[in-house]
């Protein structure tokens, strides 16, 4: 049996074995660069194959890396056969180095010139991203040129949101039935922006609540939040007269885990039982949770999130729900600041290039689906490089 | 009272306990159900299965024990084929809770099926670090900003497969096996995106939605929930026969759909309610107008 | 000045993130760097004052003995407990609190991770009760989201399978895993990707108030 | 199983139960379990930080040797001077505990804020709005190999169509009449489609971890029995 099996082996192998025989033939051309465009510390190889690698003569190649002078390799990194090309990130800036591939196969090893010197250096400008500044650019003028207008006194027209009504109305209902209204700024930290649009919300509702005399409360998931929060509500009963009512009490932090925020809070609501919910930022799995437990005890709910996956939770178990933009929307429109109004027409400058240079993009790239024109189809791959993010 | 009024007040503890018998039931009697991974499922398993041994493995744990039953298998299968195709297999997590269940992980597969591969040469655990977007940013520059020792306290330079990484640029693909933020989201645009490094994602039915606007081009495959997981160890288990029985999320595909069905009958129910309702209303105030 | 020196620093660190994406020079690139790290530490700080405001919550709850206010003792116990053991645990095993049969990672095990996944799971039984009380055809946007969401809880099931398969070649694609695979893959993209770019912009335009201060409201009155 | 593994599997089993009661209504059991939940939680995500950012990236980068006894690894880096900053705002942070100098916590704010602002715009740009517009440019008649491919080309006009009206629908700077208003109408049940399909697909994400759990318990009934 034994020698049946080494006989067949001998008789497969033996082919292979004299494509062994000699040691792998160089990698015939090697080219070394500091990587274009980037921060440094970085150069880029590439090589053309060994002749051998076809007939199975390489399976692996070395990348050696010599200082100053194109003596004393050591190995930078060990890749497998069919590698054309690496990108060294482990150099200094300003020193030079040398390098050369060498090709190891069973039968031995053989190494390519050397390529050098090269000097890795970091660049001023990022070329890559020239599309990105110059959109960045026409959102940023067209965003401060609204603000610019309105800050002149220019009135903006802005059109109404739906569940603006519902926030007053919340509040009044919860005034008459004297219960308490619970506001959840988004269960995110000050790093997320909606946070932000849902504190600005806040502050209105608080205002809403000092005049009216009604109690809020405020449990966060975060304690900068929870810090904020606290400053906002503060400005707002000082904002319409009534500083004595405030206290630090009504804002609390929780806990940083989400699910011991909900499980809390669930306590609160059921405890509690607020007569309006409001559910104003970022927000992940509780929301349904949150929801059906304010729904449970019979609150007006209306919520406000630009998470995508929570708003068919909000939108089906909430009686009004702000969606996506129109939760910045919402806090900028409540805070009847002009300026604010103006960066919101500034966002519909954005959303007017979008729509403008889709309907481009898919009107050249139909033209030249259907004709197939050479102009035409380099005209739709030179609209749609306008928005590329990898060049 | 009739019928409908009953329906119409039902107490919603009555729908709980339907919910809780419609899974504990087909739990204890595990129906067998076979299962074809999509496209974008195979994507990832082609990927992992075509690069060439030594590539190296970037696997984020972006979750926590609440997700494990969708998270879980997904990682271990994943970890299996990277692990089987002797390829590099990194482990971060920019959660709190994820180093634990990277943990979790090592002790489920490394220590039983993999005890042959070396800890620092096959695979290293370096553990979490905060900062969410923040850390994905970091490490992108210069890993060793952040991961100057391994989960474990051990320096990095010690480790012989951290001697060639310098930032997340050196990574031939990402997964992140996440169900929130930061994920696989955070991991396009602050790594993917701006490297050019293939991300690809394994997260809970809910995420999974946000992220097909990426694929496929900023994104490379998604398995999505409890369906993608039991996708991919079908792949798995069609290449590597032998791990059949460590296909957790195949097995549990039975009381998911029977609580399927079970709230396709309460959305129908609730709209007869509903429907049936309205016109009673309907007629009664036809009645009113008469008299 | 409570509010000039505030609005620098968030006008200079915005700005010069901003930059850093199109310079890759330093010192915008190492700042860029060096800033994460330093948010990552403020972050941590945060907690701190996360904890300091529980101790001074619950301590005052029971000091003046509030309503529940034996449930605080409980919530300070546990606060202590881990507390004491994750400091203890990370000093005896090089700064890995976490590390196999430490008694961190045991509460971890036996109290923190249940609760939190049984939390969770409560979203199943509130799915149901969602389902049967507010999927209703009310309207007409109620009735496409309902229908919507009818195809896609069939189609994952083997029974939109069996449902549909009826239908004849060329009207395969009516067949509910076909239109499952479709609705996600065109109608629902196109509203993901509306919400998106409208997000992005607001969320653009936001970040740019802050930079410029013209949203100020989260520093409060001076 | 070990008796440490008994003691946290019976731990866990009856907290879940416990959570599981304010299913019912809400009661001492389920306070009990909340309030231990909030304590552990909140000290949990401490001692995380302390021990992997503020020990090797803050204390340890200021100090070396001194972190050094606890922290070996801390030990064999440089100092870090720079990172006395960061150490500075973290401690004005704290500055909020104490009232008069809350003022100064502020200042820390401003370098969260201006750090997200700043991070945010950027990538928000690249990936939410350069990205998503991008992949919308689809042609509208698609080939194949046998001439116009008619499903694929229908489907395209869908995607176009209902991302366009939704983009009308978010434009508020215009009132929703007439031809504007039928688009943003179509735009709204675009998103509705979106809504629907996003919770259906979410259900099995639910339902998973209620077999998560499910298991558990059985393990622990295992057990008893």
């Amino acid at each position: 049996m034994l020698r049946v099996v080494s006989t067949v082996l001998i008789v497969l192998l033996a082919p292979a074995a004299q494509a062994f025989a000699d040691p792998p033939s160089p990698p015939p051309e090697i080219r070394a660069a500091d990587t274009p465009h980037d921060r440094g510390r970085s150069v880029d190889l590439s090589w053309s194959p060994s002749a051998s690698e076809e007939s199975g003569g390489v399976t692996r190649y070395v990348v050696q890396r010599a200082v100053d002078r194109p003596e004393e390799f050591h190995a930078v990194v060990t890749l497998p056969a069919g590698s054309r090309a690496y990108t060294d990130t482990s150099v200094r800036d300003g020193v030079s180095y040398f390098y050369r591939v060498r090709a190891v196969g069973p039968a031995g090893e053989s190494e390519s010139a050397s390529a050098g010197p090269v000097r890795a250096s970091q660049q001023w400008f990022n070329p890559r991203k020239s599309n990105l500044l110059v959109i960045a650019a026409v959102l940023i003028g067209g965003i401060s040129w609204f603000i610019f207008q309105a800050s002149k006194g220019r009135r903006l027209y802005i059109r109404k949101i739906a569940g603006i009504e519902a926030i007053d109305e919340a509040v009044g209902r919860a005034t008459e039935m004297g219960k308490p209204v619970l506001f959840i700024p988004g269960i995110e930290d000050m790093d997320n922006v909606q946070t932000v649009a849902g504190l600005s919300i806040l502050g209105n509702v608080a205002q809403l609540v000092a005049r009216y005399e009604t109690r809020l409360e405020v449990p966060t998931r975060r304690s900068l939040v929870m810090s904020v929060a606290r400053e906002t509500i503060k400005e707002a009963y000082l904002k319409v007269g009534r500083p004595d009512l405030y206290n630090d009490a009504m804002v609390y932090y929780i806990t940083d885990e989400q699910f011991a925020f909900v499980a809390a809070v669930d306590g609160i609501v059921v405890r509690e039982k607020p007569a309006a919910c409001f559910y104003m930022g970022a927000f992940f799995a509780e929301s349904l949770i949150l929801a059906e437990t304010g729904n449970s005890v019979g609150a007006i709910q209306v919520a406000g999130t630009a998470m995508p996956t929570q708003l068919p939770f909000f939108v089906a178990a909430c009686d009004y729900t702000l969606i996506g933009e129109e939760l910045f929307a919402a806090s900028a429109y409540l805070s009847n600041d002009q300026k604010m109004l103006g960066s919101l027409k500034g966002q519909d400058v954005g959303k007017a290039i979008a729509a403008g240079f889709i309907l481009l993009g898919v009107a050249l790239q139909t033209a030249a689906s259907a004709s197939g024109n050479g102009a035409l189809v380099n005209a739709a791959r030179w609209v749609s490089s306008l928005f590329r993010i990898n060049p | 009272m009739s019928l409908l009024d009953r329906m119409k007040r039902i107490d919603r503890r009555i729908l709980f306990l339907l919910m809780a018998a419609g899974v504990a039931i087909p739990l204890l009697f595990r129906p067998t159900l076979t299962v074809h991974p999509s496209p974008i499922v195979s994507r990832v398993f082609d990927k992992i299965e075509s690069l060439p041994e030594g590539s190296k493995i970037l696997m984020s744990f972006d979750y926590g024990p609440s997700t494990v039953p969708e998270n879980q298998p997904m990682a271990e299968a994943i970890a299996r084929h990277v692990l089987r195709r002797r390829l590099k297999l990194y482990m971060v997590s920019a959660w709190t809770t994820g180093q634990a269940q990277a943990d979790l992980l090592i002790e489920s597969v490394m220590r039983t099926d993999f005890t042959d591969r070396v800890y620092g040469e096959d695979w290293v655990h370096l553990g979490y670090k905060a900062g969410n977007q923040g850390m994905i940013n970091a490490i992108f520059g210069a890993m060793r900003n952040l991961y100057t020792t391994d989960a474990a306290g051990t320096n990095v330079d010690a480790i012989p497969m951290m001697r060639d990484v310098q930032s997340l640029r050196d990574m031939d693909l990402i997964v992140d096996i996440a169900s929130g933020f930061p994920g696989v989201k955070e991991w396009i645009q602050f790594a993917g995106d701006p490297g050019n490094i293939p991300v690809a994602g394994g997260v809970t039915a809910v995420e999974a939605l946000l992220l097909y606007p990426y694929y496929p081009r900023q994104l490379l495959g998604l398995m999505g929930g409890l369906q993608g997981a039991a996708e991919y160890e079908a792949a798995l288990v069609a290449k590597y026969p032998e791990y059949r029985d460590d296909s957790k999320a195949l097995q549990i595909m039975g009381p998911q759909y029977v609580a399927h069905l079970l709230i396709v009958v309460f959305i129908l129910i609730g709209n007869a309610t509903y429907f049936a309702e309205r016109r009673r209303q309907k007629r009664g105030r036809i009645a009113g107008g008469r008299s | 000045m409570k509010r000039q020196i505030p609005l620098i620093i968030t006008f200079s660190v915005g700005a010069l993130l901003v930059l850093a994406m199109f310079i890759p020079h330093d010192p915008f690139a190492a700042a860029n760097d060096e800033l994460s790290v330093w948010f990552d530490i403020i972050a941590s700080f945060a907690f701190i004052l996360g904890g300091g405001n529980l101790l001074r919550i619950h301590g005052d709850k029971i000091y003046r003995r509030r309503r529940d206010w034996p449930y605080s003792i409980v919530t300070l116990g546990g606060f202590l407990l881990m507390l004491g053991a994750g400091l203890w645990s990370g000093a005896v095993s090089r700064g890995n609190a976490m590390a196999p049969g430490s008694l961190f990672q045991a509460l971890y095990v036996a109290a923190y991770a249940p609760m939190m996944s049984t939390m969770y799971s409560l979203l199943a039984f509130f799915v149901a009760s969602a389902s049967y009380r507010a999927f209703r055809a009310k309207t007409r946007e109620a009735t496409v989201l309902l229908l919507a969401a009818f195809v896609i809880l069939v189609g994952r099931t083997p029974v939109g399978y069996h449902l549909t398969s009826w239908i004849p070649q060329p009207f395969e694609f009516l067949e509910i895993p076909n239109l499952f695979g479709w609705i996600l893959a065109y109608p629902n993209t196109a509203g993901q990707r509306a919400i998106m770019i409208g997000i992005a912009l607001g969320i653009i335009s936001t970040s740019l108030r802050l930079i410029l201060g013209i949203e100020r409201s989260h520093l409060g009155g001076d | 199983m070990t008796g440490v593994e008994r003691i946290e599997l019976w731990i866990g089993a009856l907290l879940t139960l416990m959570v599981y009661s304010f299913l019912y209504r809400d009661n001492p059991f389920y306070k009990f379990a909340e309030h231990f939940f909030v304590g552990i939680t909140a000290a949990y995500a401490m001692v995380l930080a302390f021990w992997n950012t503020l020990m090797p990236n803050c204390f340890g980068q200021i100090a070396p040797s001194l972190v050094g006894h606890v922290l070996p690894t801390a030990a064999e880096n440089p100092a870090n001077p720079v990172r006395w900053i960061p150490l500075l705002f973290g401690l004005l942070l704290l500055a909020r505990l104490v009232a008069p100098l809350a003022y100064l916590s502020r200042w820390a704010m401003a370098l969260v804020i201006g750090y997200a602002a700043g991070a945010n715009f950027t990538r928000y740009l690249q990936s939410d709005f350069m990205g998503q517009v991008r992949s919308s440019m689809v042609p509208l008649l698609v080939r194949d190999a046998g001439g116009i491919a008619y499903g694929s080309s229908l489907s395209n006009l869908v995607l176009v169509a209902g991302l366009i009206s939704a983009l009308a629908y978010f434009f508020f700077s215009k009132e929703h009449t007439g031809m504007f208003g039928r688009a943003s109408r179509f735009g709204i049940w675009t998103l509705m489609v979106a809504f629907g399909a996003a919770f259906g697909y979410t259900v099995m994400a639910r339902v998973s971890l209620l077999i998560g759990r499910f298991q558990h318990l059985g393990r622990w009934l295992g057990d008893i029995f």
